[in-house]
């Protein structure tokens, strides 16, 4: 309870002032409001949904495909691996491109050319996945 | 708030995070503790920017702190990306990603 | 022009890695043997104490600084010689590789002048370890049945003795007002008692085990026992005097203190030690352990007079190293021209090989009496003036350590009797007499015996100086 | 327990803005189903419903209702919790966005000022993203959580578009920050707002194609609705769901689709800026009022754009998407911040 | 900084001409001009400042030790790439990746030998690591590499944490990341007590640990024998010497920048004696790495204990954080270094890894025989060899530390159990019989490059002042 005061009290002084963490309660009683909500609807169509589970029913779905019966715990393809992890590292790559980008008219041309370099490796980046084919899709 | 609270917060994700990696098993799992670990230090490392910031508000004190949280979590997606790989890479060749497994360099 | 006394042993040595011919390299090493001997005589011959140095690394202090003064002479003079008798006493072994057989032994031999010339510590650590390779080399690829466990084991034992040498030097070396590793500003260091303590034992340490002094001496009859005999005889007659020059050189200059401090434990440690080995080498049946024991005696003397801190146990203790390395090298050569030519060094299975090998026979016997040090030969001089030290510092010692002279005579005839007469058996029934390279080296060494000991004037005037430089403070 | 005198109107007022927002984004939801099937009907030539009500207009409620009589099935070999957790992620999330984004400027009732937004947070843009990412995690799971190989392929094929087409997104999201220097939605709405300033359409016409085609890919909309292809993959990655579940996957796309809308009006088109008309003529809760009214107009249009293409352009190969993602779009939005970044420096100086 | 730009620049070059050049002879071509570039340009920026200048607000500090470091560590790598750069390409299908990975390690490197803050220790450790990891993994279907790449990374990424926790603490402490001072000059102590607040105790204890693990000191080694032995041996050779000393660097700029803070004896506010926490460390490093080592009988793994031991005796330097100490650091930087990239080109020549796997290797291969004995003697740290010098200025600079004798002589008994194991390699070469069977045809060239390296370990060992000379200019 204590914490909640304090929040709240901080709250209180820094009405105006940017960039404290009282400027997230909002967000707080947002997210809690809606999944509170969610998960009510959730509750409530579970109350109010017939139940007449059979065998076949509950069993998982194969399209007619005996094949395709059985669990789905099995490799998949390891391209799709690829991709998260290039993701990763564009991405990160990427969050640099904020705070530079917030400065950037501030740090002028001196930044750029620092950002430039940065692109290029980059981009190297990028020609050596395509040369490595790492960017094929149709094996 | 206190900075007491950020480190005491982030004490305790730390600790999760150590006590995690070392009681599981699943090389996933201990890989996510350290993650976890990771974000405890931003957290704390945040924690410490703003205290020292307010030390001195004037000044620009405190913003390398931030700084270092950009860096720590380049450095954690480039683990996350050479880990992930080792790990699917183990999980090819034995169908398992137990820890427990790891002694055939034992003898 | 010192260096030419390291010089050219290295050279040699690194020039006969690549001769393959085996009767070439035994000629080559024999004639270069003779040839250092000489330029060994040559540059020693000049009067006073000899100097060179050059720059080695300024840094730290340490120069490659040569000195010669009179036990260095001597013992330089002994090194040299012992060289070509042995390689003459055992020209009829045949090696496997026989050109890295010599080329180590020379290379063991400019480790050992480096000892003894060295006036930078530094430099003498150097040479300390560089004579340790090439002899661990020699023992572990030449020798017995057990070599590799037996040289392996003389090379930790030495190799944890130098190591603790190289702290005990570098912690002096802090100490030193001009950061030297000179010789001299090692012995002018004003060392509190603490100081002096801590220093004293890690140089005893590594001395001691090369001597060896009594419980540190576990290394030295399987060394000796598995050595190739060249090999031993270098190890027994030179090598072990590194250690009691080092003595004489550091412990008691620069640690004189601590020396009175601990000079009691250390004595007794060392008649222990003598009377130990004697009993030993009295019920031992290999010639090579009997050797070995005896000369695990000889040394416990020679450790015992350096401890009694005595003007005239030091005397003796000069002399000696002398004598004992021709003696022992003598003994050497008689254990090696029997084992190779009856394949054993059993005593209980030789007997009656002085009707078959007379000159071996008189040449031992005149070798033998001086390992009783009877009068006359060379030991005597040496022996007495070592008592008399001992006597002067306590009676007690002399009159235990006494005991030990009765206990060589006991096994040394023992050999003469067991060995060389007696009824022959079916082994010595086909022996015959030494070769000529055997019986050239031990003529040499009885005419020292003889020489020497009716004489010794010229080894104790050679190292007057350095006696008196020991005293003097 | 001390609770301290703090202005506990504004936890209020926030409260109540989040429950109109969150309602609201779930009506338009809603009825966006019926506005897609009417526009599919209109493109195909046909009526659409038109049963329920004048115009079929109950028809979204109906189905709406439907749901939550509708039996729930959790099938055997699926992971209880992560099958009920993924759709709960999903709808969750994509309604969180609309926390930051600004739906007016502000109202002022009983001499208060209220804002329009219900959390000003200075890294808006950050976490809209944050949140959309989030948002995967719930195709993710509640693909993974079936135990089906369809599902599983389905939701492995949806995340890595999404993931492969935020690279593109977050590119071409620098060069409007490059522009407006800020990360707060609001602001960067108020600058387009300002006299004399022009929308960042204006600046960033490559930019805002990239982001258009990016968003297509990150609701899942056809073309690129690769996670649902019918034809391959059965349902897609919701096809063992039923009941609120399977509508909250459904929903939450829709929701998306107008957070989305709205995101791309703030961003390029001015927000809540009324086109070509000055707001301060206008008293502050008329102007705050028809500011709502035009960003939920602006981003209706572009609902209507997604369903426009929809209906007009066939599905993508996988692979073609991926290679549109990772060689076209990459490379061009790198190129677009940067042909900004000299041009900002160039003039802006 | 030209380092670290042409390092990076060649890495990206390696990378692309891995995608873009089939021919895969190419690769090391390329590979070895790169590290020649760097290491002139390296040597350029040594005399005459760097190429291009970057205003680095005093993130990197170049320093002379810094340089020197970085030269030793290109020179390593250049003479690693002549011996090894045929292994490299047999290891699997990406030869191209895995040099253009190691630029990328050495990248890493030379930012660990100039950083002045804790972010760039930080970056330098982790694009040192990371490649690392992909490194040892890089046989995909080996199980055993598989193993020691998860293993290695998960202990790794979880050392990151620890780290990462160590700076934000010193961080809270302090508030600011930048070290306090060059490590070339590390500060007179001061006789006023400085206190370390808590955290920046606590930070630099967790840094202790992290930086430990990577220099695999005890008790934070237990990944190195599986890591090394798992990882293509190769890579073994490349992780055990360059990145070592890398992590070394990196360690002791550290600890040096904040000698003053350390060096007081007890620091009141938290009570942590710094010099008996290294003092423990080193023990233990020594003594798990020596013990275990005796009982290994794959040389490989056994050389990966002794790298551990190894490390105990590179940990000397952070106990005494003197002049001597960087120094003695960059002395064994050298000859553990070279010694060990020697003795891993000659193990991979062999099929069999064991103990018996080297039996008759003299016979067979003299060449590469007798620079192994010249690597494994510099490895025990017999004088004349560049060991020698490194472990005397590590106890010399140890010895300077007053009252911690023992740690010195502990350290000295381990380095004598060192000469068993290593010495056991020479046995097998020299004295015993066997049938080695290696791995593909000797070429000239390459026994040449070990002669070579053998000459510079000689060398050095008579002249340390070669490298240390560049330190002081």
């Amino acid at each position: 309870m204590q914490l909640l005061n304090i929040l709240l009290l901080q709250a209180a002084q820094t009405q105006q002032a940017s960039g404290t963490s009282a400027e997230y309660i909002p967000i707080v009683v947002h997210i809690l409001f809606a999944l509170a909500f969610v998960a009510i609807l959730v509750w409530i169509s579970h109350l109010l949904g017939p139940k007449r589970p059979t065998e076949v029913k509950l069993e998982t779905f194969a399209g007619g495909l005996k094949e395709h019966h059985g669990h789905a715990r099995q490799p998949v393809s390891v391209k799709y691996f690829l991709v998260a992890i290039l993701f990763v590292l564009f991405d990160v790559e990427v969050i640099f491109f904020y705070p530079y980008a917030v400065n950037f008219k501030a740090l002028g041309w001196q930044g750029f050319i620092t950002v430039l370099i940065f692109v290029s490796l980059f981009i190297t980046g990028l020609i050596y996945l395509y040369k490595k084919g790492a960017l094929n899709w149709e094996d | 708030m206190p900075v007491e609270y950020y480190t005491a917060l982030s004490a305790i994700l730390f600790t999760i995070g150590v006590v995690g990696v070392l009681s599981r098993r699943n090389a996933i799992i201990i890989f996510m503790c350290v993650e976890l670990m990771l974000n405890s230090v931003n957290l704390l490392l945040v924690a410490f920017s703003k205290m020292h910031h307010a030390a001195h508000p004037a000044t620009v004190a405190g913003t390398e702190g931030q700084l270092f949280v950009f860096f720590v979590m380049v450095v954690a997606a480039a683990e996350v990306a050479v880990g992930l790989a080792i790990i699917v890479m183990m999980y090819r060749n034995v169908r398992s990603i137990d820890v427990n497994f790891l002694n055939r360099l034992k003898n | 022009m010192l260096y030419l006394l390291i010089l050219i042993p290295v050279l040699a040595g690194i020039g006969l890695f690549f001769v393959k011919d085996r009767s070439a390299t035994k000629a080559t090493s024999l004639f270069v043997s003779v040839i250092i001997f000489l330029i060994t005589v040559w540059q020693l011959a000049s009067p006073g104490v000899l100097h060179t140095e050059a720059e080695w690394l300024p840094m730290m202090g340490a120069k490659f600084s040569l000195t010669a003064d009179g036990m260095a002479k001597m013992l330089c003079l002994l090194n040299a010689v012992s060289m070509p008798l042995i390689l003459a006493g055992t020209y009829n072994n045949n090696y496997r590789r026989s050109g890295s057989f010599y080329a180590l032994m020379f290379l063991t031999q400019a480790g050992m002048m480096g000892v003894f010339l060295a006036a930078d510590v530094l430099l003498f650590y150097f040479f300390w370890e560089l004579a340790l390779i090439p002899a661990y080399f020699l023992a572990s690829m030449w020798g017995g049945e057990k070599r590799i466990q037996a040289a392996f084991k003389f090379f930790v034992y030495t190799f944890i003795g130098s190591l603790l040498l190289l702290i005990g030097i570098i912690y002096l070396y802090t100490k030193t007002p001009d950061n030297s590793f000179a010789i001299a500003s090692f012995a002018n260091l004003d060392l509190s008692v603490r100081e002096q303590n801590v220093g004293f034992w890690l140089f005893f340490f590594a001395f001691a085990i090369k001597m060896p002094i009594f419980p540190l001496h576990t290394w030295q009859p399987l060394a000796y026992q598995q050595s190739p005999t060249a090999a031993t005889a270098v190890l027994s007659g030179v090598m072990v005097k590194m250690g009691i020059y080092a003595m004489l050189r550091f412990v008691l200059p620069v640690f004189a203190t601590s020396t009175d401090h601990f000079q009691n434990i250390i004595m007794w440690a060392a008649i222990i030690g003598i009377l130990y080995a004697s009993l030993i080498a009295i019920r031992s049946n290999d010639l090579k352990k009997l050797v070995a024991y005896s000369s695990i005696a000889h040394i416990g003397v020679m450790a015992a007079a350096i401890f009694s801190y005595q003007k005239p146990g030091a005397e003796g203790v000069m002399l000696q190293m002398f004598n004992h390395g021709i003696n022992v090298i003598g003994l050497w050569i008689v254990v090696n021209a029997i084992e190779q030519q009856l394949g054993t060094r059993k005593i209980s299975e030789l007997g009656g090989l002085a009707q078959k090998a007379p000159t071996l026979a008189i040449l031992f016997t005149i070798m033998a009496l001086a390992n009783v040090s009877l009068p006359l030969t060379n030991a005597f001089v040496g022996e007495f003036l070592m008592f008399n030290g001992i006597f002067r510092h306590s009676m007690w010692m002399a009159i235990v350590a006494c005991i030990s002279i009765i206990l060589v005579a006991v096994y040394t005839l023992n050999i003469i009797q067991n060995v060389f007469y007696g009824t022959t058996n079916a082994l010595t029934e086909k022996a015959h007499d030494s070769n000529a390279g055997v019986n050239t080296a031990l003529i040499c060494i009885a005419l020292f015996i003889l020489l020497l000991g009716v004489y010794p004037e010229p080894i104790l005037n050679l190292t007057r100086d350095t006696v008196t430089a020991l005293f003097a403070r | 327990m001390i609770l301290l005198a703090i202005d506990w109107w504004i936890i209020f007022e926030k409260f109540i803005l989040t429950v109109i927002v969150i309602l609201v984004c779930f009506l338009i939801a809603l009825y966006s189903t019926y506005g897609e099937r009417k526009v599919a009907a209109f493109m195909q030539d046909r009526h659409g419903p038109n049963r329920a009500g004048p115009f079929g207009l109950f028809q979204p409620l109906a189905d709406g209702a439907k749901f939550f009589f509708k039996e729930e099935v959790i099938p055997n070999a699926a992971n209880k919790w992560l099958f009920i957790l993924g759709p709960i992620i999903a709808m969750t999330t994509s309604l969180l966005t609309s926390a930051v984004i600004p739906w007016g400027s502000h109202l002022e009732i009983g001499g208060r000022v209220i804002q329009l937004q219900i959390a000003d947070v200075n890294i808006g843009i950050l976490y809209v993203f944050a949140i959309f990412s989030i948002g995967v995690y719930g195709m993710m799971i509640g693909g993974w959580a079936s135990n089906n190989k369809y599902s599983l392929l389905a939701s492995l094929r949806g995340a890595s578009q999404i993931i492969s087409y935020e690279l593109a997104l977050g590119i071409t999201l620098i060069a409007v920050l490059m522009i407006s220097g800020t990360l707060s939605l609001k602001t960067i709405v108020e600058q387009q707002m300002a006299p004399g300033a022009m929308w960042n359409i204006v600046y960033q016409p490559l930019g805002f194609i990239i982001f258009l085609i990016c968003m297509f890919a990150e609701c899942n909309r056809t073309p690129f609705d690769l996670a649902e292809a019918e034809q391959e993959l059965n349902q897609g990655y919701h096809q063992e769901y039923s009941s609120m579940k399977f509508g909250f996957y459904m929903f939450y796309e829709y929701v998306n689709m107008f957070i989305a809308g709205a995101l791309m009006s703030s961003l390029y088109f001015g927000g809540y800026d009324i086109p070509f008309f000055d707001e301060s003529r206008l008293s502050t809760n008329w102007a705050g009022i028809l500011g709502i009214i035009t960003i939920v107009v602006k981003s209706l249009i572009f609902v209507f754009i997604f369903m426009w293409v929809r209906w007009t352009i066939p599905r993508f190969r996988y692979d073609q998407l991926m290679k549109l993602g990772w060689r076209g779009l990459l490379p061009l939005a790198l190129a677009n911040m940067l042909i900004t970044a000299v041009l900002v420096l160039l003039f802006n100086k | 900084m030209n380092a670290i730009i042409l390092l990076a620049i060649f890495g990206v070059i390696m990378m692309l001409s891995s995608a873009f050049i089939k021919r895969r002879r190419t690769y090391k071509y390329i590979a070895i001009g790169g590290i020649i570039i760097t290491l002139i340009a390296n040597f350029y920026e040594t005399y005459n400042g760097a190429l291009v200048n970057i205003d680095l607000h005093d993130l990197l500090l170049f320093t002379q030790t810094g340089y020197l470091f970085n030269t030793i560590i290109l020179l390593s790598t250049a003479i690693y790439f002549m011996l090894s750069s045929d292994e490299i390409g047999r290891v699997g299908s990406n030869a191209g990746e895995y040099f253009a990975l190691i630029f990328f390690v050495l990248c890493g490197i030379s930012v660990l030998t100039c950083y002045n803050n804790l972010l760039m220790l930080f970056l330098g450790i982790e694009i040192m690591s990371i490649p690392l990891y992909i490194l040892t993994g890089s046989e995909k279907r080996n199980l055993k590499g598989n193993e020691a790449a998860l293993k290695y990374f998960l202990m790794g990424s979880f050392t990151t944490g620890v780290m990462l926790m160590g700076i934000a603490l010193i961080y809270g402490g302090t508030g600011t990341f930048q070290l306090t001072g060059g490590y070339t000059d590390i500060p007179p102590m001061t006789s006023g007590v400085k206190y370390m607040s808590f955290f920046d105790v606590t930070g630099m204890i967790l840094l202790l640990a992290a930086l430990g693990f990577k220099v695999s000191a005890a008790p934070f080694h237990f990944w190195t024998p599986d890591v090394y032995d798992g990882a293509p041996s190769v890579f073994t050779s490349f992780m055990a010497t360059i990145v070592k000393v890398g992590a070394f660097v990196a360690f002791y700029i550290l600890f040096a920048a904040r000698a003053n803070e350390l060096s007081v004896q007890w620091n009141a506010s938290v009570g942590i004696n710094w010099h008996m926490l290294f003092a423990v460390v080193i023990v233990l490093t020594l003594l798990i790495g020596n013990i275990t080592a005796v009982f290994q009988y794959s040389v490989k793994r056994m050389l990966a204990y002794s790298s551990i031991a190894q490390a105990g005796f590179m940990m000397f330097a952070l106990f005494s954080l003197n002049k001597m100490a960087t120094e003695g650091l960059v002395l064994y930087s050298v000859a553990y270094s070279f010694a060990t990239i020697g003795i891993f080109a000659v193990l991979m020549k062999l099929k069999d890894y064991s103990y018996d796997g080297f039996n008759g290797l003299a016979k067979k291969e003299p060449v590469l025989a007798a620079t192994a004995i010249v690597f494994l003697l510099s490895l025990t740290g017999i004088p004349l060899t560049a060991g020698f010098f490194a472990k005397y200025y590590m106890l010399a600079s140890a010895l300077q530390v007053p009252g911690y004798m023992w740690l010195v002589i502990v350290a000295v008994i381990f380095a004598a159990v060192s000469a068993y194991y290593y010495f056991r390699v020479i046995q097998a070469m020299y004295f015993k019989d066997g049938e080695p069977e290696l791995n593909s045809e000797i070429k000239t060239t390459f026994k040449a490059g070990l002669i070579i390296l053998a000459a510079i370990i000689l060398l050095l060992g008579i002249f340390p002042q070669y490298v240390l000379n560049y330190l002081y200019f």
